[in-house]
């Protein structure tokens, strides 16, 4: 254990932790305020359960054992640590990340789902999607065929974004949608959001490379731009298409461009990382228009952003990756390089492989446990609740009170 | 001239707007309220005490209109803010002598 | 007694109620309202979603005042509110059977 | 029917909500203002720099009774606003022509 | 000097200064409007005043010299520090702790303490009681008899707890009380608190080892785990008794898991941390309705959370302690066993002792200062002041100011 | 490369990086509600722009070659970096600061500026005013001369405040300016940035020793408690003269004391610090009264607290700067000492040219560039738009939004 590398895990996680609390806020302020508690609820609930099942099993099941499909009981409750190994500190690093990954889809069940339904929704997927394809991508099969993920594209925001797509198909559209949509309630909230949600980012990325080291300089730079491009480019379009630069256009491009280096952060030069920033900016920008014209509510586009951008992130790879820049920074780093970095198309092909596996397994698994959800304690609020508010209603508080003043 | 003011539920008023539009209501004017009535409020609980909240919220709505179409306007308003569910709201008319078009300095009729 | 409610801009709120002031208004009530008229509302675009914001922020003024000076206070709300731009908004008068000073219990016109 | 308005200090809302509840009174609406009047308002002072408040939280009470009571209602808010200090606060009285209750359609009196 | 120690302990140090605006925010939330500006103002004084203390005169009061009761002035002025030895560091990093100790007292005084008392009040306490307490909890007497505190359970959370005891005594309930409650005025700002909180808390207790070494990774999992466990059994017994899971259940319950756990992390494991936050949850969610019934008008619940939570986690000590784990973290690591890790009751008795004293000097001491202070400049505003805020009266000020955008 | 410097530089980064949010919200909170948007936007518009210009070419620009006056294009696009020597760090380190230097200014243009001639003013800015500056102040000829500069004193706060100086004077006054006053829409949001910004400029300021040794120590501890001594100042100067103790008062005077402790946290010791901090948080107090006597309207003072305090910072140094003290901490770290430390005027004769030379650069530079945006896109927004508003008009986006959660 170097006492410089645990100090970055450890800030590092520390990072992550509050990206939760970030991302409640972020998808909190473009809530209307009658739903904005249920909203910080879903993401703050994630970091309650989470982090507690993942000590107790999910780390074991995502990362012991030699299978090639899921992990094994052996470390399940901390036990059988490499404790001179910081095996510790990877778990706890590691619980972080599994955290938000739930916490990404309840952007786009915002404004109706039951909150009962929620809580038992998070650790369900957590075991049985979470763990298993985590599994194969990182110690398991996907990552033996070649395919790489450095810090969750696939395995949390391609994950996480298919889930998203399987629950919103389940529970329905709102009341009204597509027809009345309402702005974000606390715009400052979104902005306050998006600049955690970037501090925290650079714990996710550049505390992947798991030290102090090179790597996770270049993770920390390729974070950095791919952010910026990717907050230009999305505002650009809309300045173009709509007229104006918005807040909510930076917000979301930054976002964009952090989910699309999350793969690639560890793989690609600085270069490589303006370029997808500002793909991702594009593209993203453009996919969340899809909703309206498929006719899915994705409320607050976990699908445009997190699908769309974890999917380009972690296919560009293919085209990007560049092992030859990163044998200068690391020695004995390896993995395939990308098309344009002479791999040939290897690598392209893993990527898009590892992918479409997670794609189905995913949205299978998790519309079915939608559905048992649906069918048993049922997923959705009642029409008066959707429409009285579900912070009133679902938890018996209310986001801001000011008459109240009034008393005394 | 006649104001005629509505209190109604929050999300009935679009409704009551195009309502008010499509029996030629051009102009008029919303307030956020709380309101206290038969509906009751709510309960809620921060540690383990309870808050009494007895006010709901509402809108208020107030329109200006010519006598002529005030049974006309106040209809619209029921029939689009109705839900059937207590909380419904209430309208009330008033007497207006007089209405002036700020911008125009046009009165009554004309400044509608 | 009449009570006297002026719709306006609220970048007016200050020169109106200063006119009021020198007019010898001594009390006025003020409220945030959402307006609705001929001047329109505005786009705002959300993700490239557009969404019509039909109300304009605007400012209510009621003064309740004496029969006697009616007519003066209208008129200096009006001046005092009037930027010749439509949206410039409302007055609009309707009689006032009584007024109460809560603290001293006065009424009418001692009460203004 | 009347329409009896109070503008009151925001901490004696719930006093006066009991009162009225006491008299009869089963509905009303609220709304959050500002007053300006002879309590003046404050100075807030940001680096250094004096901003002159003129208005005070203040909040407003609407409800629409019956005739008959509208000496008692009156007389109720008075007492339960009364501080005695200035800024208590006005009630006034306008004639409502028409109340209607929205969700069963009653009218006048039976709405109340 | 070991530049990854340095590094964590910079880092540490940075959020736990931050934490003191997180609590400003979390307890900011939950008052009225028209208070919220003072409770930010009491936070922040101590961010001003405590830290200046601390480097003059308070940091050798409380860690220099070889007394028994109480330190000496050696190190007064930043003088005679070990500079190879990163007495520096020590000596900010603890600043930061000293800074956020009395604030804590600051939400069970809301809505009613004159500015001007408090003013005098923090500087007084720093020093009278903070600086004994805290000597005797880690160089002086009783840690020579055994009793340990991690990163200040008894030092800390105790010391606060009890201290606010003491000032509301002679403070009194606010008018109204407790018939007239008011709902927090912004949930939103209190769960931004709470994120910042447990963001903080990191360094406050991990930084505690004074280093990035197994035992700083331990304390950081304890964290993380104490946390999520109790903000779950806070939520789910307000689930069981009122009926809903709530923000400001699960906000208050992460903030008793973390106080929890603030004086064991070092010397407890994984899994008993986990039952001090479910035990934690439940025991102060409980604690916090003993106010109305007992009639002391603790405003935000200090009382509740920090005063129980921070007993229990210190006693629980005694219970939990593991010094076998730990020796194989961190050589040379040693302290008693607890009772169920073949320890005896030896360390129970001196956790208990420890806070007793704790206890009766923090009580006796604050109350004194509040006295004199309520004799000549008077602890408590106007009742005029009190209904009509302390913002305005006292500050000049107002939170939020929405009718002045009609200005130009 | 050691672990633990780069994992301080890593930390660092981030933390620095998040000022800009943090400046957004101590900003967007003090504007009225109709312009908080365009406040926020034009900061996070600098985090978007800066930091690729500052990969492509404004590092190479600021740092490359071996110039009097400028650097050169060597390490454009990141080529040519010494990737042994961490100079990637180094580059995406300074990259946040690039970023936040020309957001200062924004302050100072706020509820009146054309979006779209600030979109263009800020690459220009960067490019012809920052990197020149950077380039003397550090590699450069203002550098070999003897002048020192720690973390950016001069080349960031003297440069930015002048240069809002510049950019107000062609701008004009808001309308209603000096009589009409408009008082913060959201003092929390102030106290969000003020404890974002304190937070980050541990990074900003120990971050600059460039590793995580006792240079950084010091740093820290300078940091800390000049800010806290000018909070501390600022607001008791207010509370003589006015009769308060304010929130704005505490927040501006704890920036104040972060800007004048910027230039010499390197070089000066903790008692030092104190007193710098002292000073600024008097005289940046008075300074802000300046305006309204000479007639420019700087509308959040960008010009009262960060030039001022940026002057008075740097030089202090002259006087204060204490060789022998660092010479005990780090071997080998050679400056010039102040008069009060047996360095007699050279340094100081140095930091007053140091600062008069980027005082007649900037303003002369930047009064050039809003000139020309003014003749050609026009660098202010029509009267209507002042008075209606910058978010919806030139940024079709609300603040706030309350009336929609009526829709459904
Ligand atoms: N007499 C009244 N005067 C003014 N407002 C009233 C009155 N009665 C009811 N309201 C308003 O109408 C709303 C609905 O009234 P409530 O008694 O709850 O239901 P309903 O109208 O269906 O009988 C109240 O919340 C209040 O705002
Ligand atoms: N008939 C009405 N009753 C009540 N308020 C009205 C009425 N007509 C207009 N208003 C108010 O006056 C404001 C200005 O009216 P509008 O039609 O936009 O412009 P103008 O008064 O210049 O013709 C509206 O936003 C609304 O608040
Ligand atoms: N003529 C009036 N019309 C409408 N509201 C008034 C009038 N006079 C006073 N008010 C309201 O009553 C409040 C209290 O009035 P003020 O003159 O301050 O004290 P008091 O009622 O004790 O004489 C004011 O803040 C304002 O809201």
């Amino acid at each position: 254990m170097d006492s410089g590398d645990n100090a970055w895990l450890l800030t590092s996680a520390a990072l992550v932790l509050f990206m939760t609390p970030g991302l409640a806020f972020f998808y909190g302020g473009m809530v209307r305020s009658k739903n904005t508690l249920n909203m910080l609820m879903m993401n703050f609930w994630c970091l309650l359960v989470v982090p507690l099942l993942w000590a107790i099993v999910g780390y074991s099941l995502a990362f012991s054992g030699d299978g090639d499909f899921i992990g094994n009981f052996d470390k399940s409750f901390m036990r059988n640590f490499d404790m001179q190994g910081n095996e510790l500190m990877f778990m706890i690093f590691l619980a972080t990340f599994a955290a938000i990954t739930p916490a990404l889809i309840s952007g786009a069940v915002a404004d109706r789902m039951k909150f009962s339904a929620w809580a038992i929704f998070v650790p369900l997927w957590s075991i049985l999607v979470y763990c298993p394809v985590t599994f194969w991508v990182y110690p398991g099969w996907l990552a033996e065929r070649g395919s790489v993920d450095f810090a969750g594209g696939t395995s949390i925001h391609v994950n996480a974004g298919i889930g998203a797509l399987a629950v919103i198909l389940v529970l329905g559209k709102r009341k009204g949608w597509p027809e009345k949509l309402s702005p974000p309630h606390s715009m400052p909230l979104v902005m306050l959001g998006t600049g955690i949600l970037w501090l925290g980012w650079f714990g996710f990325n550049a505390g992947s490379a798991g030290a102090a080291n090179g790597r996770a300089i270049q993770a920390f730079v390729n974070t950095a731009l791919a952010a910026a491009a990717a907050g230009l480019s999305w505002a650009v379009t809309e300045k173009f298409r709509d007229g104006h630069f918005t807040n909510l256009g930076v917000a979301s491009g930054i976002v964009a461009g952090l989910v699309a280096i999350t793969p690639g952060c560890g793989f690609v030069t600085g270069g490589s990382s303006i370029l997808i920033g500002l793909i991702a900016g594009v593209v993203c920008a453009l996919a969340v228009g899809l909703k309206s014209k498929l006719g899915y509510d994705d409320a607050l586009d976990v699908i445009g952003v997190h699908l769309v951008g974890g999917l380009l992130g972690s296919i560009l790879i293919g085209f990007f990756a560049d092992p030859e820049a990163f044998s200068k920074i690391d020695e004995g780093y390896e993995f395939l390089g990308g098309l344009f970095y002479g791999g040939g198309t290897e690598l392209l092909v893993e990527q898009i492989l590892a992918n479409v596996v997670t794609l189905i397994f995913s949205f299978a698994v998790t519309f079915a446990i939608a559905k048992v959800l649906d069918l048993t304690i049922g997923l959705r609020v009642s029409e008066e609740v959707e429409s009285e508010g579900l912070d009133i209603r679902e938890h018996a508080e209310t986001a801001y009170s000011s008459l109240d003043r009034s008393t005394i | 001239m006649k104001l005629i003011t509505a209190i109604i539920k929050p999300f009935r008023l679009d409704g009551v707007k195009e309502a008010l539009k499509a029996v030629g209501v051009e102009g008029l004017t919303v307030t956020e309220v709380q309101g206290f009535g038969r509906q009751g409020g709510h309960t809620e609980t921060y540690r383990g005490a309870e808050y009494k909240i007895d006010f709901v919220p509402k809108v208020k709505i107030e329109a200006v209109v010519s006598d002529a179409v005030v049974d006309q306007v106040v209809d619209a308003i029921v029939t689009a803010a109705r839900t059937d569910k207590i909380g419904d709201g209430k309208v009330w008319v008033t007497p207006a002598e007089l209405l002036v078009r700020i911008r125009t300095g046009e009165r009554n009729d004309d400044a509608v």
